[in-house]
């Protein structure tokens, strides 16, 4: 197809040419290219559906504030809802499809909805579809949520990679039109730090849609030298593609910068978008200004355009949108559409202006005073109706019409502190208003400022400002034409339908409606008839529609009010917000020590936190887990297991008040702990809830070390800094974790002495190295610390040496005490062992249980104040019935149990008021025979010996279990001492 | 005016001329039995229960704005009673059996839609949680069921199964959650207590209370003095600020809660889900929206808006569970102020002042709440006496020990 | 006697170095690490006894390199103190004999994974992987930051060098994380 | 949000975590102060809509807990100072 709508000029690069296809149809277009120019270029202007009638609609912008012509781009795991096709870079091979339309664009059946348009006003399925109740779910909104939704979403992966990065500046410049460039050059010729930051592909602005001179050059050249200028500055960052989205608190700023959405696929490794979050001493806003349109019969039509948009497509692309063009416009601005088509030999047929003695531009004809009150034409424009001011209504064949209703400042980041714009009646529009985020400063036609010249003057003033600057550099010449404008909101003729809202199809009959029906608070109205809200973020609506409220119930605009814009300023992708994180990169792994050797043995791993833990050690032709998990049990209480407990938290706690701190942070004491011995420690938080627990060795006068949980290591050495910077500020304590230095293995089993005997330097006999004793000893002279700890009930210790030696030392360990078969179990084995033990860990550490439901009530001593201590005490938590911890296991040796079932008496029904508690944990005992858990039972130490039922009413579980004590195995601790 | 398709039909034939305010605007009257300040969700579910079910008049609804201005205006939509606890789980129950007949009884469609919630299970301990958890809400005659990593991928087969951090292995489902158009709840209870007499009175704030001899007797508004007999107070985020005119100190601290939506799209979820590895929620709304939210930002704030780290955290949890959705735009970022309270909890209780009665601490969990915080409060100021699902909702719980703390977290609002 | 072999953080026998471009990042396992925090009050002996040891205690976020021992600051009175491993693998026991008790000491060494960094320019590199403004500090610049989710320091030794020490279990995770930053970049 | 931390000046608030109103540096003493007391200082706020005083810990940095002065409605951050600080200005010791 040749690009039949292709004129002279432009700053698109002629020499070459790039293929493209339209639903499906190929076209030719040129590097510069927006995929909008790029089709009007080629004659088409048909690109989108609208939302709820599904009209015909085709771009009305050549910008980020397109409400209409959105597509699909690319396809497969790339494909792209909703792209506006007037920002989307033309690139080669490009694809797109228009959207929300079937079977197709030119005739989609939905449009049905716009014949039956009278049914579906404003808010109409809040009155209806509530009969019979169960049609709702079953019929009607399976109907509606089939029509919603714009474009569609793949379910593949999306192949690209995104990225992040901070910048750091004294001045973010937002916006390289005139007035960014001016303030940029300003501060960069100061030798400031500057990151001048555009949406666009090329920097200029609307210089480069405009035919301007700045100073003796075109404005677009201008912009090109002073980018050129600015570009040799190593202290000035340009960044083009770049939209400033958001403005956080304290001059943070984020920025989605489109790396590769310009190529048809990202370079290897390198990202399609990077967010930049950008820390700026001082930001300027400028970011020009929004056309708006004006409301009237019909006015959604293809070929009706703002008339700068038709300017930019003519001068910065070199495309003319038709034939034979009028301009509708109540302000000075739209005649410059006129003027710039008319030079470039296009048929300019009409000026219709609201206004009465204006501008008459030579050899085009004026209609003053008139209003277009209609248009007509299937699938575009073909003509308009136009009343003049006699009244008397003439029907003009044009197949373009060009809209300025005035310009709207790009206020939007401003108010992202929620900061109101406030209305300018000389601009007949909104300016920034007073609160926007503190640092930012605005300029340029985003104040208000609408001349080329007030630009290039603002922008140097501002930055001078912003930066306290001490020169201010020459301004070049440029247009200073003032703002004529006279408000017109909306057409005030006829009965059919005025579009305010393009795509979600709101009309002013909708805000008539909304109204009457007294949703005239501007939310309300915003709520109710769902203006502002579709993809555009009302960039060309919202500001109507709060006129047209105003007008119809007699109210100022500034009486009226407005919404005010939130972030993102465009939509902005979930895959730039995310960066690298997704994936198997969603959060980092830490490895254990031993992981290299688990990995070589085909070890399962299990996700705790960001560790990856072995949970099991598969033996060949093990096909089960609970084969290797038992296996693993039976071993280690036969003979020596070894487990990696690297992951347990370490906390050295050093100084000459160690052991008062560890009494204060601690329930039970710590201060009379001998050097030599551990102590296992119990740690509440101060509403004497229980909040960790670990076992706390006294390595000498002054030095403790602390473990905690696996899960609470970060949150314990927090509290543990809180504890003694802002309670005990005075405590002569010092801190510092040490939970990855060392590599530690719990080593357990009747054989662990004669195991470690091999290994250790030391005499390790119970006389010498007693239960809960701990100290520093020396494994073939490497340094390596020892304690006599178990959680699993045998005969355990816990060997630590440098985590480099990690790996070494469990090969070391198997190897040096292979005659008694060691193994390494998971922590699959390790939860088995501790229930069979009895011992609390995560799914009793639950936030909600206090020291006594543990049976660990005496633990929290009241001799001491210490966290906790005092709100323990409160009734609630020491309830005589309360739950308390109990071993259970099932009447049945065969019977079944899950965690997280309920307790139940026999034969009581399943409801809350028989609920008796739960099974917090769950595990087959091998060594029993039969499964077994742990719960909290309401009274369960009065209830040992009895005989309950364990419920599971999501899995049709009913099991017949006898309560039985937490310690189920070696209840007298004999093996452990042993 | 009674709303149905046959008016809606109607109206569109004879040019939309008969459809009427859905509410007045009437000047505050001297005094009234009772004054909800709050016209939010729970205000006015007060009033319009007050009227309705608990056969009270002269009534008013007093807010500083605009109806339905804070939370139930920007909030994520969902509704459930997935909750563990006693003291939640028969109130929430209750709430949802009563979104399940609303449109009905107040001849609104809030599009009430349920199509089901599932919490998102990563590990053994999880499932365990969710367990217990399941079998809490179906002995509190809620419902339940426990999906195995398989029957999730049949609902959501582009979930991430075969490259995820933190696999799933299930989901805890309650089929009767779902969603409900958040304003329109707002707007249907409003217009509903406005037909029933009540007086909804907009842009009047609060601004004392006139307290005599431990007895409320009115309060000093922006639009002059207003009596009235009992005050019910359900100002969400701003329950600090009102009570404070009351002398007291609150435990509940207002933090920012942001949300999220996507442009339209073309229909991707069908209920709700809950990433468990991460901070993500999710749903789709009828428009083709996806309408997604994560943690609250953590730091006390009355500010309305957040900042960058919880929307890129937000964003991470969705890719990392949704890896389909890279190209999905956000359109629409906003912020709610949360009134966290310490156990995650809410309060609906009676305060040292006779005739002072509090609505609060909903912390992020508000909009489900509605009717039965309506239904609840409603019955508390009527009849002097707690209703029987929100009986746990006292303040005197932290002092006793009492804490209805579902997450587990203790006295920090900022993790509930 | 056991003769145990090391594994480097990366879980080999030998430092790893990896090269992308201009970028060369080279695993260390030749430094030992050792926290020296001051006990409470006795500021005014430990600087005397690190001053006579030989033991740096730089300025807040701030580097000071000497023989043997190096140092950087990590927190009120407390630094990180670097020595050769060859020569000071107990840097805790050394530590301790030269300071006394007016500081408490730990061995860090093996709790991290050190990265060294080397290219002509390293801040289009960081830029993308931490929020520190490299152009702008110093040459001796010492901080903590967060790379891709990880805790880290980062000690800038140049506009071309720069040293990481990262929580030594994400070690793949953190190399990683600037080898991906890498590919981003050049 | 940037806080300017007294000895590392301007740090990015995410490198932070937070905890609440800077009054739970006030613990009563466990031996003299019963229930009512500690619960007041526990779960009752002031929740101020304007200037609150606060506490940060800097986790991904020094470990420091600041106590920063920082307006709830604006989030303007006016002061920071060390908790440590503060405590012993409020005369707290060991």
């Amino acid at each position: 197809m040749t690009q039949s709508h292709r004129i002279d000029g432009g700053q698109i690069d002629r020499t070459k040419t790039l293929r493209f296809t339209f639903d499906g149809l190929p076209y030719l277009g040129h590097p510069g290219d927006t995929l909008a120019s790029a089709l009007l270029a080629n004659g088409v202007r048909l690109m989108g559906r609208s939302f709820k009638y599904h009209r015909p609609r085709g771009p009305i912008s050549a910008g980020s504030e397109e409400p209409n012509a959105i597509v699909e781009l690319r396809s497969g795991g790339r494909q792209e809802p909703n792209t506006r096709a007037t920002v989307a870079e033309l690139y080669d091979g490009l694809t797109a499809n228009s959207q929300n339309r079937w079977p197709s664009l030119r005739f989609d059946a939905m449009g049905i909805n716009d014949k039956l348009s009278t049914f579906f006003a404003a808010g109409f399925y809040y009155k209806t579809f509530m009969w019979p109740k169960s049609f709702w779910e079953k019929l009607y909104e399976p109907i509606i949520r089939r029509a919603a939704g714009l474009g569609s979403v793949t379910r593949e992966e999306d192949p690209d990679e995104y990225d992040k990065g901070f910048l750091h500046c004294d001045l973010l410049i937002i916006g390289a039109g005139p007035t960014g460039l001016m303030a940029a050059l300003t501060a960069g010729r100061a030798g400031k730090r500057v990151i001048l930051a555009d949406e666009d592909f090329r920097m200029g602005g609307r210089l480069n849609a405009e035919t301007f001179t700045i100073g003796n050059d075109q404005g677009a050249n201008w912009a090109a030298a002073s980018v050129a200028e600015l570009s040799s500055m190593p202290n000035v960052r340009l960044m083009t593609r770049t939209t400033v989205v958001g403005a956080f608190d304290h001059g943070i700023y984020s920025a989605v910068e489109r790396v590769s959405d310009h190529l048809p696929a990202p370079a290897a490794g390198k990202p399609r978008q990077v967010l930049w979050r950008i820390y700026a001493g001082r930001a300027i806003l400028a970011g020009g200004a929004t056309e708006r349109p004006i409301a009237f019969e019909n006015n959604d039509r293809p070929g009706i355009m703002m008339a700068g948009a038709l300017r930019a497509y003519a001068n910065r692309w070199g495309v003319k949108v038709g034939e034979r063009v009028a301009v509708f416009t109540n302000n000075d601005d739209g005649l410059r559409t006129a003027k710039d088509l008319q030079s470039k030999g296009v048929d300019v047929v009409a000026v219709i202006d609201s206004r009465e003695g204006g501008e008459l531009l030579p050899g085009i004809r004026h209609l003053q005073g008139a209003e277009v009150i209609d248009s007509s034409g299937k699938l575009g424009l073909s003509s308009i109706t136009v009343r003049q001011t006699n009244g008397r209504s003439e029907t003009i064949s044009v197949n373009v019409l060009g809209v300025s209703g005035g310009w709207n400042p790009n206020v939007n980041i401003h108010s992202h502190h929620r900061s109101r714009p406030v209305y300018d009646p000389n601009i007949a529009a909104f300016v920034p208003g007073k609160d926007g985020p503190p640092g930012l400063l605005v300029a340029g036609s985003a104040a208000g400022q609408m001349s080329t010249h007030a630009a290039l003057r603002t922008g140097r003033d501002v930055a001078i400002a912003a930066l306290e600057l001490n020169s201010a550099p020459d301004l070049p010449q440029a247009e200073d034409a003032p703002i004529r404008i006279s408000p017109l909101w909306y057409v005030h003729h006829g009965k059919g339908r005025a579009w305010v809202d393009q795509q979600n199809d709101v009309t002013v009959k909708d805000v008539k409606l909304a109204k009457q029906e007294n949703f005239t608070s501007v939310e309300h109205m915003k709520r109710y008839t769902t203006l502002g809200m579709a993809t555009d973020q009302g960039k060309t609506s919202n500001v109507i529609g709060l006129a047209i409220m105003a007008e119809l119930t007699g109210r100022s605009i500034p009486e009226t009010g407005t919404t005010i814009y939130r972030p993102p300023y465009t939509p902005v992708a979930m895959g730039a917000l995310a960066g690298r994180s997704r994936g198997r990169e969603f959060k980092p792994f830490r490895l254990t020590p031993s992981h290299h050797w688990a990995k070589e043995q085909g070890a399962i791993f299990v996700e705790v936190g960001n560790w990856l833990r072995t949970q099991w050690v598969p033996k060949a032709g093990e096909t089960e887990w609970r084969q290797s998990v038992d296996r693993e049990v039976l071993a280690t209480r036969k003979s020596v297991g070894i487990c990696d407990v690297t992951t347990l938290g370490k906390i050295d706690i050093q100084g000459t008040d160690a052991g008062a701190f560890l009494d204060k942070v601690y329930a039970n004491t710590f201060s009379t702990l001998a050097v030599g011995k551990c102590r296992y420690g119990l740690m509440l938080r101060e509403d004497g809830i229980v909040f960790d627990d670990g076992t706390t060795a006294r390595m000498g006068e002054n030095e403790y070390v602390m473990t905690t949980t696996t899960a609470n290591a970060v949150i314990v050495f927090r509290h543990l800094e809180f504890c003694r910077q802002c309670l005990w500020p005075e405590m002569d304590v010092q801190l510092i974790s040490t939970t990855e230095a060392w590599a530690q293995f719990s080593v357990a089993g009747p054989n662990a002495r004669n195991l470690l005997r091999k290994i250790v330097d030391q005499d390790i006999s119970d006389a010498a190295f007693p239960y809960m004793g701990a100290g520093n000893i020396t494994v073939g002279g490497l340094r390596a610390r020892l304690f006599r700890i178990s959680f699993s009930g045998e005969l355990a210790y816990e060997i630590a040496v440098p985590t480099r030696y990690g790996d070494a030392l469990l090969r070391e360990m198997l190897a040096k005490g292979a005659e008694f078969d060691p193994i390494l179990y998971g922590t699959e084995a390790l939860g088995v062992m501790r229930i069979e033990k009895g011992h609390v860990a995560g799914g009793e550490l639950n936030g909600q249980s206090p020291a006594l439901n543990m049976g660990l009530g005496k633990m929290v001593s009241k001799k001491k104040d210490s966290i906790g201590m005092v709100l323990s005490q409160r009734e609630g938590l020491t309830i005589e019935a309360g739950y308390r911890l109990v071993g259970v296991k099932p009447v049945d040796p065969k019977g079944k149990l899950t965690a997280g079932s309920h307790f139940l008496e026999k034969g009581a029904a399943p409801v809350a008021a028989n609920d008796g508690g739960w099974l917090t944990s769950k595990v087959y005992s091998p060594h029993l025979g039969c499964d077994i858990a742990l719960g909290y039972l309401k009274g369960g130490d009065r209830k040992i010996g009895q005989k309950m039922r364990i419920v599971n009413l999501l899995a049709g579980l009913d099991t017949e279990v006898e309560i039985i004590s937490p310690h189920m195995f070696d209840p007298e601790g004999e093996r452990l001492r042993g | 005016m009674r709303y149905s398709g046959f008016r809606v039909i109607a109206e569109a034939l004879t040019g939309h001329k008969g459809w009427k305010p859905v509410w007045r605007d009437p000047d505050p009257q001297p005094e009234y039995d009772y004054i909800i300040i709050g016209g939010g969700g729970h205000g006015l579910a007060t009033a319009y229960y007050l009227a309705k079910e608990f056969g009270q008049a002269r009534i008013a609804v007093l807010e500083k704005g605009y109806l339905g201005g804070g939370n139930v205006g920007r909030n994520t939509t969902i509704i459930r009673s997935n909750y563990l606890l006693d003291g939640n789980e028969p109130f929430y129950e209750f709430s949802l059996k009563l979104w399940e007949g609303l449109e009905q009884d107040f001849n609104y469609n809030a599009m009430v839609s349920q199509r089901g919630i599932i919490n998102l299970i990563h590990t053994d301990a999880q499932r365990d949680a969710a367990t217990r958890r399941g079998n809490a809400m179906i002995m509190h005659g809620a419902d339940a069921r426990l999906l195995s990593r398989d029957e999730v991928r049949q609902m959501y087969p582009w979930l991430n199964f075969d490259n995820a951090r933190f696999p799933i292995k299930g989901a805890l489902m309650q089929p009767r959650g779902g969603t409900v158009r958040d304003d329109a709840v707002a707007w249907g209870y409003a217009r509903g207590a406005d037909q029933r007499g009540v007086d909804l009175i907009q842009n009047c704030e609060v601004t004392g209370m006139r307290i005599e001899n431990g007895r409320i007797k009115g309060v000093e508004t922006t639009r002059g003095y207003i009596g009235a007999k009992k005050v019910g107070v359900a100002v969400a985020g701003s329950s600090s600020k009102v009570m404070a005119h009351a002398g007291m100190r609150l435990p509940i601290e207002s933090h920012v809660l942001q949300a999220f939506v996507s442009e339209g799209l073309k229909p991707l979820i069908d209920g709700v889900m809950t990433f468990g590895a991460g901070h993500f929620y999710v749903s789709q709304s009828d428009k083709g929206g996806l309408v997604f939210g994560g943690d609250i930002d953590g730091y006390n704030s009355y500010a309305q808006r957040g900042n960058l780290p919880v929307i890129e955290d937000v964003a991470e949890g969705g890719m990392a569970l949704m890896p389909a959705i890279g190209r999905v735009r956000l359109l629409r970022t906003w912020g709610g102020i949360m009134d966290m309270s310490m156990d995650g909890s809410p309060i609906i209780d009676k305060t040292h002042v006779e005739g002072l009665y509090f609505n609060g601490g909903w912390c992020y969990g508000g909009f489900k709440a509605t009717p039965a915080s309506g239904w609840a409060f409603a019955h508390l100021l009527a009849k002097d006496e707690s209703h029987i699902t929100a009986k746990a909702y006292r303040f005197d719980r932290f002092l006793k020990g009492l804490m209805i703390d579902e997450k587990g977290q203790g006295a920090q609002p900022n993790l509930h | 006697m056991a003769n145990l072999q090391p594994l480097t953080a990366l879980g080999r026998r030998e430092a790893t170095t990896v090269t992308h471009g201009p970028l060369t990042v080279s695993e260390r396992t030749d430094v030992a690490l050792a926290s020296v925090a001051a006990r409470k009050g006795r500021m005014a002996a430990l600087t005397k006894a690190a001053q006579k040891a030989g033991v740096p205690l730089p300025d807040p976020a701030t580097h000071q390199s000497g023989a043997p021992y190096s140092a950087f600051w990590t927190a009120p009175e407390m630094w990180f103190v670097e020595a050769p491993f060859a020569t000071h693998e107990l840097i805790a026991d050394l530590l301790k004999s030269a300071l006394g008790d007016a500081a408490s000491i730990t061995e860090q060494t093996d709790a991290w994974v050190a990265f060294d960094l080397a290219a002509p320019d390293l801040a289009p590199l960081l830029e993308r992987l931490c929020n520190v403004d490299y152009p702008a500090r110093p040459t001796g610049h010492a901080t903590r930051t967060m790379m891709e989710h990880l805790g880290v320091y980062l000690i800038k030794h140049g506009p071309d060098t720069a040293r990481i020490y990262g929580p030594r279990s994400s070690a793949e995770s953190l190399l990683h994380a600037i080898e991906t930053a890498a590919h981003s970049v050049w | 949000m940037i806080i300017h931390h007294p000895i590392l000046g301007p740090r990015d608030a995410q490198e932070f975590v937070y905890l609440g109103d800077a009054s739970l540096i006030d613990r009563p003493d466990g031996m003299t102060a019963g229930v009512e007391v500690f619960h007041d200082y526990l779960y009752n706020r002031t929740n101020p809509a304007g200037e609150h005083q606060e506490l940060w810990y800097h986790e991904q940095g020094d470990r420091s807990w600041l106590v920063v002065t920082r307006n709830t409605v604006t989030h303007e951050i006016t002061k920071v100072e060390l908790a440590r600080d503060v405590a012993r200005s409020r005369g707290r010791t060991k």
